[in-house]
């Protein structure tokens, strides 16, 4: 059923046609046992060119004057889908004008991967640990950590983020930092208008000046 | 070559000169260079030079964790980018023995099947353009970019993603995306005609194609072709079929295969295996299964010591990945079998004889993507 | 996405002033007129070498069509074109043929450096030991595109940042002829 | 012709003006230099337009707007591409036939415009009205592919050498059909100048007039004129996906600017050419019948300028020549030739005979 279906349509498609002599020879090789689900196309083939034998034995002359008209009506079908493109040009345009449609109908996705930033809630704080899981996870070191001891109030040592340098030149996008991070502190934003005249500029440093660590709401803040 | 008779001393004899196509050159689609010579139009030999876009991808992943070196698969065939971490990604896990969820599993198959449809629409508009004709370039990329926004909007990328992951996908699909991928297809269905309308009915396209570039079956099979490239010589050689992979084996949906063994045949495959990938999608929409999306696996994969091989079905053929553990959480070796590699010595046997605007005709349905065949 | 007001970089380009800090009329409006018909016709090489030649591909398709600009001439040959798209990765077998093709184009010509290997390496920035790191390496760059590869968008942004670079470099800029040392390959 | 402003009264005008203060030989000069140049402008202008036209129907047959942001609807852009092809470098290549290189799109150049001489642009403005015009366009049109051929001979490069020989191969062969088909229309007619040609078609224009012969011969005219100037899907000279950019691929700068002005100024000449003979120049539809509603018609056709229609006419082949070029993949050079030594001229000579016959027995209207 199948066999048939491909073969209207290629009837359909105009697919009568000529067959050089190269393919009439090796239309010996005969489809082998290939399954029972395994489409014979080849079936189509041979049709077609038992048809265009037949065809040979006829006069030649109708055949010269059949291959004119049907070349004609194969080209015409394709210049009357490019005319009618270029007729209804408003309808079937779907060209999005970038510069133009910047702040209304652009079609960046939520979740396309433009640049890692690091999130700051309006205190300047962020919840990077610098525990350099995220640069660890980087395939291709595009993420540094650099962080600093600190003393804390109580006298205690900490580790605290000093910087988080961005490789964006090299960043592939492939989401394993984020992936890895185990305090949802960096992001992937949507962003993508980020040419530069000088490589230099693209290395960012994520976090901004002065910013710390957030503290972890305690059980009662939660609540509240 | 060895067939030609030697011309004898009276008949007319024309110089061979070799022209360099390549490496940068419209009609090789990357930094393919071939050394072709030419006796007027008609091409007496072919001899590809690689090399120009090998960037190590086997000798890094030696110096990588297994998580971060599947992301180096979507560059090597980036057409199937999808389909490529896919293969990765399944040869760790049958080698962690870890049973995925059926929703990432549901997903993982939209997905290569999507890319599949991405990849042939491109090549199909490529291979219009590489014999001449430029608006169904348009037209097929019109229909690759509906599916790769339903690629942005789910994985974030729009070409070399990073999404199928050992255990499962990297982040959950959106909840509009079965109604999302409905609507596409229904789309892609609709615009169908419009490629036979214009390219396939079309006489002087079928002329180009039809009888050229003939590869028979044993040729294609000690070539070690695969993909579109054998079964259009009637090797029987589905990685779906044969090998079945994350549920491939309860879809139904057929191995195309033709006997033409020309360019013609090979057009038809591809065409033909979009309408099957369109199939696919469909069944897998109908019940898309709930649940999770991931398993949980270790931060640090370490595979145990051993030799793995995984095969899929890439957009061009066969992928193969084979991978040698010592135990570490990096692999001792790592090597893929990539398919335009292996399809890029049908380019010789299929050329040669021929006149030099079917070498070009030749490549684009043969449809080898550079760095594949480079890594 | 979040829309920045001052969408293109700033180009810190030469005032046209002499020593003295005055400025010809003349002079300005020929670099005016020129510096108009090189930036709206850049016409680039076709030239892609991996992943990021799909996204230009995209970019010239009909959702994205760059031909608005006047920028879908693409031609083949490195004579005729004015700007290299380096869309891809390079390696140091290519490099030479990429710095063969940027000599072999004629002046003005223009180098974008397109995603993260043409930018830096990329991907295979980290171990690879066959990959040019950063095209720059090789050829002149005058925009980068960031990204794994840059959304078509990017590089229509990357082509306007590119006219706003060239709107402000002067046309003609006459040089005292300098003894330089140079390599005749 | 009602109350129009015509061009003849124009040039009289000119030529009354220069007499009062030129010599008679001066005169004839200054008369020449300026048919010329207006004649270039014309054209040139013409050119600007089709460039500009081309990319738009490629953009809209391609689902894309085509250049819109230089001026309003993109209407500057061609002139920035000008500007810039102006000021660019342009040279000649280390191992390259330097005079030839030079010469060869010049001479290129040359040709083409040498075939605007007998065109007849309006009534009575034509700038060498002889009595062998189309005779002479079809002798000129055959120089082109010298250009051609200089060009990717002497560039040095494979790539030049196999486009200007496919060339060379392309305009010999299409040339013939070409010609014959011309033939058909100067056997209607019955003259070869220019003028007579479009003067016979007052009544009617012989795609109408001259029945079935008449449109097959429009068609393959329109078919070989297309391979003759290298236009898809005949464009094997320069065919980009597989010569690069074929015999100017060692051109820069203007002088590839040349050979692509070159590209376009062929087209307007054939599609001129063909509006000549088969759609009557300048001339206005008119219907060769004697009823009075008829009159009426071909009375309210003439209302409409001349230039109009000339222009009208010339637009509407390059049109059908864009078309054909963004929907058509590109022939094999066998192909090529199988098409017209197999197809176009039996065609055309069998068509050549059934116009012969139709004019014998005075079928055409």
């Amino acid at each position: 059923m199948f066999c048939i279906g491909i073969y209207s349509s290629l009837k359909k498609t105009g697919e009568l046609n000529l067959y050089s002599s190269l393919q009439e020879e090796k239309l010996n090789i005969k489809p082998g046992s290939n399954g029972t689900n395994s489409v014979k196309l080849g079936k189509c083939h041979l049709i077609l060119a038992q048809k265009k034998i037949k065809n040979k034995q006829m006069k030649s002359l109708f055949n010269y004057i059949k291959e004119v008209i049907y070349a004609f009506v194969s080209l015409a079908k394709g210049l009357l889908l490019t005319l009618r493109y270029f007729i209804t040009i408003k309808k079937v345009n779907i060209t999005e004008e970038y510069p133009n449609n910047r702040t209304t109908t652009i079609s960046v996705k939520e979740r396309f991967y433009g640049e890692v930033v690091l999130p700051h809630n309006e205190n300047n704080e962020h919840k990077c640990t610098a525990c350099t899981l995220c640069q660890m996870a980087c395939p291709n070191n595009s993420i540094q950590i650099i962080s600093k001891q600190i003393e804390t109030e109580d006298g205690k040592k900490k580790r605290v983020l000093d910087k988080w340098v961005y490789h964006l030149d090299s960043c592939t996008f492939c989401y394993q930092c984020i992936d890895a991070c185990p305090q949802d502190a960096i992001e992937m934003k949507n962003s993508f208008e980020l040419s530069v005249y000088d490589r230099t500029k693209l290395i960012y440093q994520l976090n901004r000046p002065g910013s710390k660590l957030k503290e972890k709401p305690t059980v009662k803040e939660q609540q509240s | 070559m060895e067939n030609q008779p030697t011309p004898s001393p009276t008949e007319l004899r024309t110089e061979e000169f070799v022209v360099n196509i390549g490496p940068q050159h419209p009609a090789t689609h990357g930094v393919l260079r071939i050394e072709a010579t030419l006796d007027g139009e008609t091409v007496k030999n072919i001899l590809p030079h690689l090399g120009y876009i090998h960037r190590g991808i086997e000798k890094m992943t030696e110096s990588m964790p297994y998580k971060q070196s599947i992301y180096l698969t979507s560059r090597m065939d980036y057409l199937s980018a999808h389909i490529n971490n896919h293969a990765c990604s399944l040869a760790i896990e049958n080698a962690l023995g870890i049973e995925i969820p059926a929703r990432a599993k549901a997903i993982r198959i939209i997905m290569d099947e999507l890319q599949r449809l991405t990849s042939h629409e491109l090549w199909w508009g490529s291979c219009a353009m590489d014999i001449g004709a430029v608006t169904p370039f348009f037209l097929g990329f019109r229909d690759r970019e509906r599916i790769l926004e339903i690629f942005e909007a789910n994985t974030g990328n729009r070409l070399t993603m990073h999404y199928i992951v050992p255990g499962g996908v990297m982040r959950d699909v959106l909840p509009t995306f079965v109604s999302d991928v409905k609507e596409l297809l229904k789309k892609i269905k609709g615009y169908r005609h419009e490629y036979d309308q214009l390219i396939t009915g079309n006489f002087i396209f079928q002329h180009r194609t039809q009888g050229i570039g003939y590869l028979s079956k044993e040729q294609a099979i000690s070539l070690a072709c695969s993909g579109p490239v054998a079964r259009a010589s009637g090797v029987s050689c589905d990685v779906r079929k044969h090998y079945p992979y994350d549920g491939y084996e309860k879809l139904d949906f057929k191995e195309v295969i033709d006997y033409g063994c020309d360019n013609w045949a090979r057009y038809l495959v591809h065409m033909e295996e979009m309408t099957q990938s369109i199939h696919i999608i469909e069944q897998l929409l109908d019940n898309f299964p709930t649940g999770d999306f991931r398993t949980k696996i270790k931060g640090i994969i370490k595979l145990p010591e051993g030799e793995y091989y995984q095969r899929v079905e890439t957009a061009r053929g066969e992928l193969g990945v084979y991978i040698v553990a010592d135990g570490s959480n990096k692999p001792y070796r790592m090597k893929f079998r990539t398919p335009s590699f292996s399809n890029l010595g049908a380019v010789k046997p299929t050329t040669v004889g021929l006149k030099i605007a079917d070498l070009m005709a030749n490549m684009s349905t043969i449809d080898l993507v550079v760095p594949d065949i480079d890594r | 996405m979040d829309v920045k007001k001052d969408f293109i970089p700033e180009f810190e380009g030469e005032a046209y002033k002499d020593d003295m800090g005055r400025t010809s009329f003349i002079v300005t409006s020929v670099d005016a007129v020129a510096n108009w018909g090189r930036s709206n016709s850049l016409w680039p090489l076709s030239f892609g070498t991996s992943c990021c030649a799909i996204e230009l591909m995209s970019t010239v398709s009909a959702k994205y069509d760059w031909s608005r600009f006047g920028f879908e001439v693409m031609r083949a040959s490195p004579r005729q074109c004015d700007l290299i798209i380096v869309a891809g990765t390079i390696t140091h077998k290519m490099a030479p043929v990429l710095k063969r093709l940027y000599d072999q184009m004629p002046e003005p010509r223009y180098v974008i450096a397109m995603g993260a290997c043409a930018v830096s390496g990329g991907p295979f920035y980290y171990n690879s030991y066959a990959v040019v790191r950063g095209v720059d390496n090789v050829i002149p760059v005058d925009v980068y595109i960031p990204g794994c590869p840059p959304r078509p968008e990017a590089l229509i942004h990357g082509m306007m940042t590119l006219q706003e670079k060239i709107k402000k470099s002067k046309a003609y800029v006459i040089e005292k002829p300098k003894k330089k040392k140079e390599n005749n390959d | 012709m009602i109350s129009m402003i015509e061009f003849t009264d124009i040039t009289a005008w000119i030529h009354s003006l220069l007499l009062s203060v030129l010599t008679p030989t001066w005169t004839y000069i200054v008369e020449l230099a300026l048919s010329g140049v207006t004649a270039l402008v014309v054209l040139l202008v013409c050119v600007i337009i089709m460039v500009y036209m081309e990319r738009k129907v490629a953009g809209f047959m391609q689902l894309r707007w085509g250049p819109n942001r230089v001026g309003p609807y993109g209407i500057f852009q061609v002139i920035a591409d000008v500007i810039k092809l102006l000021l660019k470098e342009s040279f000649s290549p280390n191992r390259a036939d330097k005079v030839m290189f030079n010469i060869a799109p010049a001479l290129a150049l040359c040709v083409s415009l040498m075939a605007l001489a007998p065109i007849s642009w309006a009534p009575g403005l034509t700038m060498w009205d002889t009595n062998i015009g189309i005779l002479f366009i079809t002798a000129i049109s055959s120089m082109g592919v010298i250009g051609i051929l200089m060009a990717g001979w002497s560039s040095n490069n494979k790539y030049s050498l196999i486009g200007a020989m496919r060339s060379g191969a392309q305009i010999v062969s299409y040339e013939l059909s070409a010609g014959l088909s011309i033939i058909t229309a100067v056997a209607l007619a019955g003259t070869l100048s220019t003028n007579g040609i479009i003067q016979s078609q007052a009544d009617g224009w012989w795609i109408l007039k001259g029945q079935i012969p008449a449109i097959i011969a429009f068609l393959i005219y329109v078919i070989a004129s297309t391979a003759e100037c290298n236009r898809a899907p005949f464009d094997l000279a320069e065919a980009e996906s597989e010569l690069t950019a074929g015999y100017h691929t060692e051109y820069a700068g203007m002088q590839f600017g040349i050979f692509y002005l070159n590209e376009y100024i062929n087209m307007a000449i054939v599609s001129i050419i063909a509006s000549t003979l088969f759609l009557g120049g300048w001339m206005p539809f008119h219907l060769p019948f004697d009823y009075p509603v008829v009159q009426t018609f071909n009375h309210i056709m003439d209302f409409i300028p001349t230039w109009m229609w000339f222009f009208g006419k010339m637009f509407l082949i390059i049109f059908f020549m864009m078309w054909f070029r963004w929907t058509f993949p590109r022939l094999r050079i066998d192909q090529l030739l199988k098409l017209e030594w197999k197809y176009l001229l039996p065609i055309s000579i069998v068509n050549l005979l059934f116009a012969a016959v139709i004019i014998v027995l005075h079928w055409h209207l």
